[in-house]
This record gives C-alpha cells, structure tokens and sequence, in this order.
C-alpha cells in the first residue's frame, strides 16, 4: 500500500494517476487497440478527486462520456477500465460500454451517459430513492458547463429542490462546449441561475486544487447528509486536450495557448513534479499490468452481443 | 382462451378502471419500494380513476404529483429505479412521452445493456391513447411503434381488464424490465367479465392472446382494435357463418411469432388492426413477420387498418373517417372471406367508436 | 362601429365579448354541438386584451390550448373560431383544430399547441425571423405558470436573451397547473428565474385590469422594438372554470371558493356591469350570428381528411 | 438509372462531403432566407466539412452556433420558418434529434395540417448516423422508422452525393416542406462519380432511386447499405453470373412502390437492407408494402438485414456481428437467388464495413 504523508498528498498521487493514466492512453490510442473515441479529463483531474474524497460507502455518482477521472476517483478498477476501453469482455461493461459509458456500480459509480445532460436527472432519481427509502446516501451528478443548456437541467433543478432531495450538481466548467465558449452559449450565471431554485451554491475558482474542491463537496455533502435539500458547486476547470481525441488542439483558433499556460501554472501535478515523483513507478507498473491485463483479456463472445437486451 | 367481453354494466364485471385502481393499489399494498407518479396521479381525478385515493391511502411520499418535466421525470424515474425503487409513472396523454423519447429511448432502453448487464430498470410508464372526440393531432397519437422499434423497451397495449392484472401483477411484481404501456382512454368504463380465477390467465404476461378461434380469416389488433374485432366476428359468424380468428397482439414488443403465423398458416387470410398509422407501425411489424417466415402461407393480400395516414382532425366527421371503425373492419373481413368487395354481407349499424364506448361524456 | 369613451372602456369592451363568448360556450356545450374539449379563460380575459392592444400590424402572438380570448383579442374571426368549434369547414382550420389549436395567422395569431410550452421556442423563432430579416415586428409568447416547468422554457428564455430577440414571454399565472397549485410544482419565482438570464422582468398583480396589463406590455414593446432584447411579464390572473370543460369546481377541494370571491371582487366585468350594460345587446347579437353561422355551415368534405399533409 | 458508384480518390469524383457543403454553400448563395443553425456549424470542424467556411462567407446571423438544447432548437427551427425563413438545423449525431421528437412530431410534422393548411413549414434537419468505431449505444441509432411513421414529415436517408445535390437543391427550392435527413458518417470520405449533367438525375427527389438493374433478386436498401448492396451484386454477377436489382428507398416516408412492387414482381425475390433494426423499421415497412398488394409475388420468404436486435455494443468483434456487412449480404442475397444456403458460392473477403469505409482514423 501507498502511504500518504497527508490527505493533500494522497489526492495528489490521485490525479496523478488519472493524469499518468490518460497520458498512457494518448499514447497507444494511434494503435487502434482502444476503439472507441475517448474524451479525456487532462487537466480536470482535481475536481473528479476533490469531489469523491468525502463520498461514503453508499454514496452514488453519474457521469458523462468525460469520466475516466470519476470513475478512478470513485475507486473503479483501473484494469477493467482499460479492458473496457479495449473492448474485452473483463471491461467494467464486458465491452459494450467502451469509454463514454465506463461504470463501476460496486464503488457507486452508476454510470455515465454520452448524451448529453442525460444522467442528471437520473442523479436525482437516484437521491429520491436514497430519501425515500432513508438509505442516508446522498447522489453526485457530474456535468460540464454545456449540459446546462439542456432543458432537463432546469427540470432536474427544479425537481430536487422541491423535493429537498440530497443531490449536489457538481458542474465541472471548463468554459467550452466542445468548441464553443460559454459566452456564445449562454446567457445566465451558474450559480446565480441554481440560486434561483432555492439551490446553495459555491463556486471553486481553483479547480486545480483538490482540497479546495474537497472542502466545497465535504460542506455539501454534510449538509446534504442532515437533509437540507439539493446543492450545486460550480467548479472552473480547464480541459488540455481536444474535446475528443488525444490531441492538442491549442493551435486551431478557438482557444489561446495562453490559457492554456495560465492554467498549467497552476497545476500541482506540474508544479510539484518533484514531490510527486516518489509515485511515479508504481503508478507506471500498475498503468502497465492495466494494459498488460487488457491486451491479454479475451473478446467478448458472440452470444453477448443479444445478451442482457430486455 | 376466448376470455369473452361484455360492454355493459353489471356489478360482477369489472372495468378496466378498477383493474387498473385495484394493480396500482396492490402494487403499492404489496411492496414498499413502488412509488407511483405523475401529474395529478393524486389529485380527484386521479388518472381517469385509475390512482384515485391511493395518495391518501399510501402517503404524499409514495404517490406524489409532479412538475410539467416529462423528460426530466422520466430520468428521475429510471434513477430511482437504479436506487432501489419500482416506479410507475403515468401519462395522462401518451402525447406527452414523445417529450420523454430521449430519456426513454437513449437511457431507459439501454441502461442494461450498455453497462454489460450491471443494472436492471424496473419501471412502468404508464400512457393514455386519447381517443375520445375532438382531442386533435396532439391527443390521438398512439406511439407504441416508436418504443417498439427499440430493442429494450417492453410495449404493451392492454386490451382489457384481465390484460391489466395479468402483466402488471407480474411486471411489477418480477421488477425486471422497463415497461411502457398504452392504456386507450375508451376502455376506461368498459366492463369486462372477470375471469373466475387467476390460473384461467393463460399466458405469459408478455406474450400475445388468442381471444377467438376461427378458420376463416385472422385479425391481429392492438387496444380496442380487438374489442372491435371481437365485436366484427359475432356480426360475421351469426350473420354470416364466417369464422373469424382474433389475436390480441398485447405486447407490440415481443409478439407471439408461434401464435400469429401459426393462426396465418391455418386461414390464409389476415388483418391488422392497430390504434395506429400503418406504415412503419403494428400493420408493417405483423407483415414482416409473416414474410420473413412464409408469404405463401397468404392466400390473398394482407389488409391493414388503422388510422389515416394524417395527423388528427377534431371535426367528428373527419374523425370517423380517420379512426378505424367496427363498419370498415367488418367490410374488410367480409371482403377478405368471400374473396370479393362484393360480399353482399350486411354491415353493423353504428355510430363512431367514441360514441359506443364512451359513457362519460364532454370535455375528456 | 361601436365607439368607446377611451381605451379603457374598449379594452373592457373587448374582455366582456370574450367573456360572454365563453359563457355561451359553456351554455350550449352540453348540447354535443361543440365535439371538441374547451379550456376557457372565463376570469383571465383582461390579460388577452390588455397584451394584445399595443401590437401592431406584422406583429405575431403563439398561444396555448386555452385561446379563445387571445384569438379573439388579436381580432380573429369570431364566426371562424365558432365554426371551428362545432368542426365545420368554414373554421379558422376548416375544422382541423377544434377549440386547441385556434389560429389566425391574418392578424398575427400563429397557433396554439394542446403540448403544454411547445409553441414557447416557436415565438422565438418568429422573433428571430422578425429580426434577421429586420422586419421590425415583435412576437409574444403566451404561456401558463405550469409551462414554465418544462425544460424548453430553459432553453427559449436563453436563447432569445443571448440573440436580444424582440419576444415577450407573457406567463398568464393563474397559480394552476390542472388542480396542482404552484408551490407544489416549483420551486423557483417566475421573475427572478427569467431575470437570471438577464431578461428584464415586470409583474402584473392586478392581471383583472385590462389597462395595468397594456401599460406593462406597452412598455415591453417599446423596448423590444428598440431592440432591447426580450422581455418576461408575469400577470397574475384566476381562472374561474374548472381546467377543462364548462363546469365550476371550488366544491371539490383543490381550491377554495373564498379565493375565487376575491378574484371576482376586482372583476371590472363585474363590478362595471351596468356600465358594460350597453355593450350587451350588440355582443349577444354578434355571439347568435356566429352561432348560427357555424351551424349552418358544412362539414368538412371527407377529402379534407389527407389534405395538406405534407 | 444505374448511376455508377466508385469508392476511390480522384479529383473528378464528389465526395458526400463536397456535395453537402455545396448545397449547403448554394442555398445560403441563392436565398437570403436561408440559415444553418447547429451546435458547432461555425467552427473549424463544421459537420464534418459539410458546413466549414461558411460563417465566414454568409455571416453569423446565417450561419450560427446555438446551445446544447436540441427540442427547444427545433422549435425556433419552427417558428423561424414559419416566421419567413429557411432553417437548416444540424445535428452532429442523429441520436440527439431524439430530444427533439417533441418538436418534430408533435408541432413540425403537424403544424401544417392541424391548422388546416394555413401554413407551411419549410425547414430541413440534417442529422448524421453515427457509426464510425466504439461509437456504443447512443451514437450509432438510426431512427428513420420513427419519424416516418408520422404522417407530415419528409425522410430521406441520401446514400451519395447524387441524391444529396439532387434532394436537397430541389427541396431548399421549393421550400414547402419539413424534411428530416439521415446522412450516413462513413459515407462523407466516399467519392462519388459526379453526374455528367442535371438532367442524368431522373427522378423526383422524393422518389426511390433505381441504382442498379437485376432479374434474380430485389434488394431494397437504404443509405450505406445501398452501396453494400451494389458491391455485392457486382461481387455475385462476376462470381456467379446472379444479377441483383438495387433499390435505394432513399426517402423512407414516400417509398417509390410501383417501382418496389414491380421489381418484386419481377424477381420474385426479396431483400431489405436498413441501417436500423427490422422491427418496426424499412424491413417491416417493405413487407407491408408487398403483402397488401400482391404477396404471391414473392417466391421465398423475404429476408431482412439490419442491425442485431440490440443496442449498439462498442467492442470490434461485437460491432462487427451488430451492424450488417457486405459478406453477410452476399450470403444472404446468394442464398436467397439459389433457393440454399449452401448456394457454394464464394463471397467476398472483407474487414468490417468501418474499415472499408473509413479513411479517417481516431475518435469521430
Ligand atoms: C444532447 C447532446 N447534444 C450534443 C452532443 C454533442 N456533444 C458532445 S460533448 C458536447 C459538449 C458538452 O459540453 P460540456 O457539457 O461543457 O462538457 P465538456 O465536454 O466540456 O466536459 C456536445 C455538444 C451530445 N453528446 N449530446
Ligand atoms: C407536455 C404536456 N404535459 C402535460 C399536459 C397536460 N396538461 C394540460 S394543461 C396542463 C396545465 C398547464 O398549466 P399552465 O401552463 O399553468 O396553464 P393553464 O392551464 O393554467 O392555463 C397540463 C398539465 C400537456 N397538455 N402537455
Ligand atoms: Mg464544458
Ligand atoms: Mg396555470
């Protein structure tokens, strides 16, 4: 086992390892042995760790296509991960989820959707049921800022505020809906616009920092946990790599790699390399036995594929 | 088999309200984990009668109105389900879930299977065919073709009271499956003879029903199609001799294949009867069937009823024309029999559908 | 031509003709000659044609299935809406419609939708057709409290602020969604909510009053044609007929009779009844002219039935 | 008729791609009424080239970005036509039009008719079928079934360029119209040989399209699967001497069936290739056809070829047996013109159809 020299430390060498994870699969991604599109969280790895740290045995989260980070977060299999993306069948959905729909349902994460905004409501679902059956777990839907367009944002809102279900929308905001900046995109404030529900919401402007969004979520969470109904954190973050895809697209005009240099001067990961170093290896091995584990893992058989339909 | 129909009141038979009151009732009596939801599932009307009280009897937390958010509820619906809970959501237009076809289709439907069988979504979505009078484009629809194209989704259309009790006891009870059902607004006050026991049920609650043997001609329908069929084939045999077989499609979703082209091998002759537009619908669905099996069992074309391919007009004489009616579909029997539009056969007098069925009356 | 002492008598005018409309409605309904549910607006009159007095030709207005006092306040066809409620082919629709789908796209009245919010996001289309093709005319969305719920409420007030489009949203709140009351429906305030996406946003309590209403919207108008960018109006109002149908239902304990006397104790249509009076005879005589032109005309052919399908 | 395929790079070929941009790019020209809305239009990507540029050229109060709220875009959609302009609305993946099935079937398809007339509505949805690699369950749909089985919608699935420049040119003209259409993603990279002139174009551009005589067998074939189909029967006349008559249905809510009936009558033999599921679907809906007009024409049961009844799995080997392929065709189509399965005949080696079709490689 890893010792941790402290709780900063211990969600550190957490994204760290989504980091050093997603890097891996950027490079082998041109091999075709992943095939399926990956939308890769580089750069987003403190929120998805910040946020998991305080979740309990229980506790459930929804994802979106963009949840390699969540679901290592919650404590998903990083092997049936990689299977997944290799489409085995020892994947975390036998190979028929692939990247966008990754789900570790055994460590609460329940799943994630690559329509857009879809698992929101589904997040709710799952907090009325957790309040009506006094399960004293509370739901975590994970979203980016572009989902809130959607009209069954509101509709979500709306619903768990009435109902004071213990859901806390947790918007990962990286400015950009693939490659359109909020501003063309929407014309209300995030917090003010889950304010108007009756909604406590916070903002997280260091996103790079786990422990800021740690303390956010721990916050919520608690107040969550004593039934003061739904909250919403706004988390600003920033996306290194192309909306899809392993490459870098800094150089296509709809972003400056000046803010992409600004949010790296940020970055613990980078900036504390040093430190961090000690983990390196082992994150290295266990990234390696992953792969290792996929590539040597069979395909699914034939008859899974009318398996599990209805 | 041959569960017989009575459109009358009597207090021995039961309608198919108080069988949609008495499942939704026993569900929520029977198991903590259902909730039933909706706009207005608690109000007075509750559904049309079918959830009235229940709000009082079983408590605000477990029968509960909602906000207008169809698509949104339909997600809380399936989350819930994810969490533990059986939900049963109601519609009171089935209008209304074509708000709810991503949720529906991109979520509900899939949810198993695009995460390798790691979860089941137990739930019932239960819809209102709107046919009464005057209810236009946007109450009439009869969407079931559009659920069943997906792989996923359970689709029924129960015809009558025992079709009710039948699959919602053990859908509810099984909690397995996904389930949206199309419920006809028509049949709400329509009596039905209870059958005597529960083993005179005598099939899968998924499955197809045959409600009348007959060696002449076989009708597929859906809903109060086979009321309607029901209702041709007494006309035809005392008028005519001519024996018509009719098999309650019920779950549009998984038909039984056995049964219909079994039904087709034996009569030659069929017809489709659905709630719905042909093409692309139950009509299309029962033809494929048949071909792909074997089209030379057909003696004669197929005829296909259902509602004109238009959106739906209010005026009631357009709406006759527009809505199958017992008048065409024992025409199209008697043509199909005798091999000739020139049957000769006598045709029931009737008024339109809404006026046979309908007991309430004014606004819906 | 009937003359008015001013604006405010004419606009009375106008709401007691709708009034009495509906009443008749109501009085013949039982007769089946109308084959069609009705929603009437028995109570919010005032707001229809206190809305509709300030547009102006080109101007556009999409209602919902309870309509009968906007088509009539825009200045559709009385006879037109009759027969399309008895189904006949002289009906604005030539009987396609029925009393939910009213529509007289000559004076500016485009529709109306039994699909609760759905005609929402069309109005915004017809404003931003109005606006890119610099027409000048503004476009009012007329809508319930419960269709505020519905997500593409969200997504209309959104985009029409983030293109300025010249729309009024016009929410006619009767504090009713069927027999739901709105505190167990929502958990936002109207106003606040649209002014979160940056829409300026007026509240009309005295929706009874006819000339309360038009300042309100006089004012919007302005604005929009000015190209301000849109505008929210709320006026309360109090349907006194039941949801649906021509019945009254404060017996059956949804709502309270006492409220519904309150309502009544600011009708002008009631309390100005004897000066109304005059108006009486020659509006109960354009209402038995409509009647009997209804009557009288023809069925739709049955050709009509796959007419103008696509 | 029988306008020839090439999947090959030249510069005197048109790509699906070049033929959307281009009738995206003339519309704007030709009519200032004309706009392109859709999430992405106007950036570097453009729709997969089919929009690039053109924010540039026509401005950006024609050719905008708009936000994630596909129903309530489809409204605007709507309303701006009604209102004087021409939409033209995009969606990246057919699968999102899903959240706008509210929009386009319960106001579009009936806005026309539910107010008797007085308006139309001209308006175009491009939407793309998703299938590239692992695009899973919510990116590879293809739902033609369900919008064509709503009365007022217009739905066309091009399967080349020919019938996009054709289609699209005329229905912009004429405007009167709304048209839902399903263009396939792996076919943007494919060439095409261009007509020599417009008038090589023979049919409406509503019609079915006749792309390849045949005496042996009927294939009726939507989008990519016509191109599959007609690389199959180049592959069995050259192998085995059977010749296949190719039906592109091209628009799947006016199939051409005099043109289908006949070839059926001829042939004898059927087969029905969609990029859907058979249920309820182009399969279903051919049947139909043939059985309410002469099902004795058939000589063999019909067979019918689409996706595996279930949603879309991401893994390669499952994705291989899910989505129909050109061996499996051949098979089916020697098979059915030899009355055997073991017809001996040799069928074409080939990797899956993603890899045939695709010259891009990555994500999308
Ligand atoms: C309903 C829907 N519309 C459009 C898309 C295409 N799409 C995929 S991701 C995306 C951007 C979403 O942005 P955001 O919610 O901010 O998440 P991010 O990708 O930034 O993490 C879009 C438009 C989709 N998948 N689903
Ligand atoms: C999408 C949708 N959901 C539900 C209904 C059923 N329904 C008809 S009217 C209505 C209430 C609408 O309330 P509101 O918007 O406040 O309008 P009001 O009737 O009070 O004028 C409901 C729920 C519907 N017609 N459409
Ligand atoms: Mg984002
Ligand atoms: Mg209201």
């Amino acid at each position: 086992m890893t010792t941790f020299a402290d709780e900063r430390e211990r969600l550190l060498y957490q994204a760290l390892r989504i980091r050093r994870v997603e890097e891996h699969i950027a490079r082998i991604y041109p091999s075709d042995c992943i095939q399926s599109p990956v939308h890769l969280s580089l750069g987003q790895e403190a929120v998805a760790v910040g946020a998991c740290a305080p979740l309990r045995a229980g506790d459930r989260v929804f994802g979106t296509y963009r949840s390699h980070a969540f679901y290592l977060a919650c404590g998903g299999s990083l092997r049936e991960m990689m299977a997944e993306l290799f489409g085995k069948a020892t994947g975390c959905a036998g190979g028929k989820a692939g990247s966008m729909h990754l789900t570790a349902p055994e460590v609460g994460f329940m799943g994630s959707s690559a329509v857009v905004a879809s698992t929101i409501p589904n997040a709710v679902g799952a907090a009325l049921a957790a309040q009506r059956l006094g399960t004293g777990a509370i739901t975590l839907a994970v979203f980016g800022d572009g989902a809130t367009e959607e009209g069954v944002y509101h509709e979500s809102l709306n619903f768990a505020a009435l109902h004071r279900l213990p859901v806390l929308f947790l918007c990962e905001n990286n400015g950009l809906a693939v490659h359109s900046h909020r501003a063309s995109r929407q014309s209300y404030d995030l917090m003010h616009h889950a304010r108007g529900f009756g909604i406590t919401a916070e903002h997280c402007a260091s996103g790079f920092d786990p422990m800021a969004v740690r303390a956010l979520v721990e916050m919520a969470a608690q107040a969550l946990r004593a039934g003061a109904g739904p909250r919403f954190i706004e988390c600003a973050t920033y996306r290194y790599a192309e909306h899809v895809g392993i490459g870098d697209d800094h150089d296509v005009g709809y972003r400056s790699p000046a803010d992409c240099a600004a949010w790296r001067a940020h970055d613990p990961l980078i900036l504390e390399a040093a430190r961090l170093e000690r983990f390196e290896a082992a994150i290295a091995a266990e990234i390696a036995d992953a792969v290792t584990f996929a590539a040597a893992s069979p395909w699914p058989e034939p008859d899974a594929l009318l398996r599990d339909v209805a | 088999m041959g569960l017989a129909y009575r459109i009358e009141e009597s207090a021995t038979l039961v309608t198919y309200r108080d069988a949609l009151w008495r499942t939704m009732h026993d569900a929520l009596a029977r198991d903590p984990s259902v909730i039933v939801m909706g706009q207005g599932v608690d109000d007075h009307k509750g559904i049309f009668g079918s959830t009235t009280g229940l709000a009082t009897t079983f408590g605000a937390t477990r029968v509960f109105d909602v906000p207008l958010a169809e698509d949104g509820m339909t997600g809380v619906a399936l989350g819930a389900a994810l969490g533990g809970l059986y939900p049963i959501q109601t519609h009171i237009r089935c209008d209304f879930a074509l708000l709810a076809v991503n949720q529906l289709v991109n979520m509900v439907a899939k949810y198993r299977y695009m995460f390798g069988g790691r979860f089941r979504v137990p739930m019932l979505v239960r819809t209102v065919i709107g046919r009464s009078w005057g209810q236009g484009a946007q109450h009439s629809q009869s969407p079931q073709a559009l659920f069943a194209h997906v792989p996923g989704l359970v689709v029924v259309l129960p015809s009558a009271a025992d079709s009710i009790t039948a699959t919602y006891d053990a859908l509810i009870g099984e909690k397995q499956v996904p389930v949206i059902s199309f419920e006809h607004r028509l049949l709400y006050d329509v009596a039905f003879r209870a059958p005597a026991s529960a083993p005179e049920w005598p099939l899968a609650p998924l499955g197809s029903i045959l409600r009348r043997r007959g060696r002449d001609v076989t009708v597929v329908a859906t809903s109060i199609l086979v009321l309607e069929a029901l209702r041709a084939a007494e006309h035809l045999a005392r008028t005519a001799g001519i024996e018509v077989e009719v098999i309650d499609l019920h779950c549009a979703s998984h038909p039984d294949r056995e049964m219909i082209l079994g039904s087709v091998a034996r009569t030659g002759r069929l017809i489709v009867a659905d709630t719905s537009w042909c093409a692309y619908g139950v009509a299309a669905e029962i033809c494929r069937l048949v071909c792909e099996h074997d089209p030379s069992a057909l003696r004669a074309p197929v005829t296909t009823i259902g509602m004109a391919p238009a959106p739906c007009p209010t005026a009631k004489t357009l709406e006759d024309l527009f809505y199958p009616s017992l008048r065409r579909l024992s025409d199209e029997i008697a043509a199909l029999a005798r091999g000739t539009r020139q049957h000769g056969i006598e045709l029931p007098a009737e008024a339109s559908m809404a006026d046979v069925y309908k007991k309430f009356k004014g606004p819906f």
